[in-house]
């Protein structure tokens, strides 16, 4: 039988790229792209000190799969996305998204477009926490 | 028939909880759904232009029919990644 | 002091990338991007069983230090770059480099560039081992 | 004055060695260094125009002149990442 060669997955544990890195090696592949977006201390000139990361499970896991799905479609030998769900420090990685192919020209644009695709159809919401304010909601990235 | 939405983010606060109830006629469509809503608890009005409905684990059409047997969700912009 | 906000190295280690990727980690940073040069079993329609790096050792570090440098001149908060040099097996990572930014859309076209420049000026050359051939110097890529 | 010339990759093969030993005029420079081994070491001769030459941890320019203090190395095209 086949190994699957895209995945999708949510999760409430820390996101160990190493193990991302592991998953995606393949004989035939030159190269590994690896995307990190990462809870960063500040937003719209707020101090942050956490974001609590939401989703409509089902709906978030189905939309992540059709986006590594899409990039093995574009020529990704395999792809991998890992969405971070609860409540995240500053510095931990909310979003991992990576693919192999042979060579590494066309990784580059393929984790920029999954990266655009995942911020506009991924239905997980950011519940900003500040220093200085009550937590809000993000809407739209 | 009576459906409990599911709510995320902003559209919890708004309601105060996690689902809506709302009472639809059979075979109500996703568009029918929302112009019932702008209707009936208008505290949401100004944020369903940006609302997308999803029916399990897919977004829906506004021309698709609402079943009676899944999840409806309202689901606002979305911000992950 | 400041820590410094580039770093190149050859090492002779495997290369770790959630080592990497701690490294590169920054409290104004959203973004870490990460490519992986990896050893593929095939090249030039060979059957590629092994490649061992040989380095001018100086001046490949003085080259990859410059490509970290300028990574961070134009933008990136933090470059990385580590070159393995040695024997290695198809699946390792020969070439690391990373970086990190408040946002990652200049990240993609960094990684790109970076890696451009590295397989022009680093002075490293693959010695490929084949299944049924002799091994060969590569030189030019 | 004598130098030993660092060779790399397949320069080391058409050598049979990891040096080259050369005798050169005090002041010559890199394009200079070229020529004389061109001349004096014609197997060579056919990857010359694709090699750069190193002067520490540095390339060096056609016109740098060859110091007796530093590694001198010449460097084919690179094939590392």
């Amino acid at each position: 039988m086949m190994e699957p060669n895209y995945e999708a997955q949510l999760t409430r544990e820390a996101i160990d790229t190493e193990k991302a890195r592991s998953w995606l090696d393949d004989p035939g592949c030159g190269a590994i792209h690896i995307f990190c977006g990462v809870v960063r201390d500040l937003n719209r000139s707020k101090t942050v000190t956490a974001i609590e990361y939401h989703a409509h499970e089902p709906l978030a896991l189905r939309s992540l799969e059709k986006v590594v799905a899409g990039l093995v479609d574009d020529g990704a030998t395999k792809a991998l996305a890992i969405h971070r769900l609860g409540m995240l420090k500053v510095g931990e990685t909310s979003i991992l998204l990576g693919v192999s192919l042979p060579h590494r020209k066309e990784g580059f644009g393929l984790l920029e477009r999954g990266m655009i695709e995942i911020k506009s159809e991924v239905a997980v919401w950011k519940h900003e926490h500040y220093r200085d304010d009550a937590p809000e909601w993000i809407e739209g990235s | 028939m009576e459906l409990d939405l599911l709510l995320f983010a902003s559209l919890r606060d708004i309601a105060g909880a996690q689902t809506l109830k709302v009472d639809l006629p059979e075979g109500a469509t996703v568009s029918e759904l929302l112009e019932m809503i702008a209707q009936n608890h208008p505290e949401f009005a100004p944020k369903l232009p940006h609302v997308r409905v999803a029916i399990g684990d897919e977004f829906a059409q506004p021309g698709d029919t609402i079943p009676a047997d899944q999840e409806i969700a309202l689901i606002p912009p979305v911000s992950g990644g």
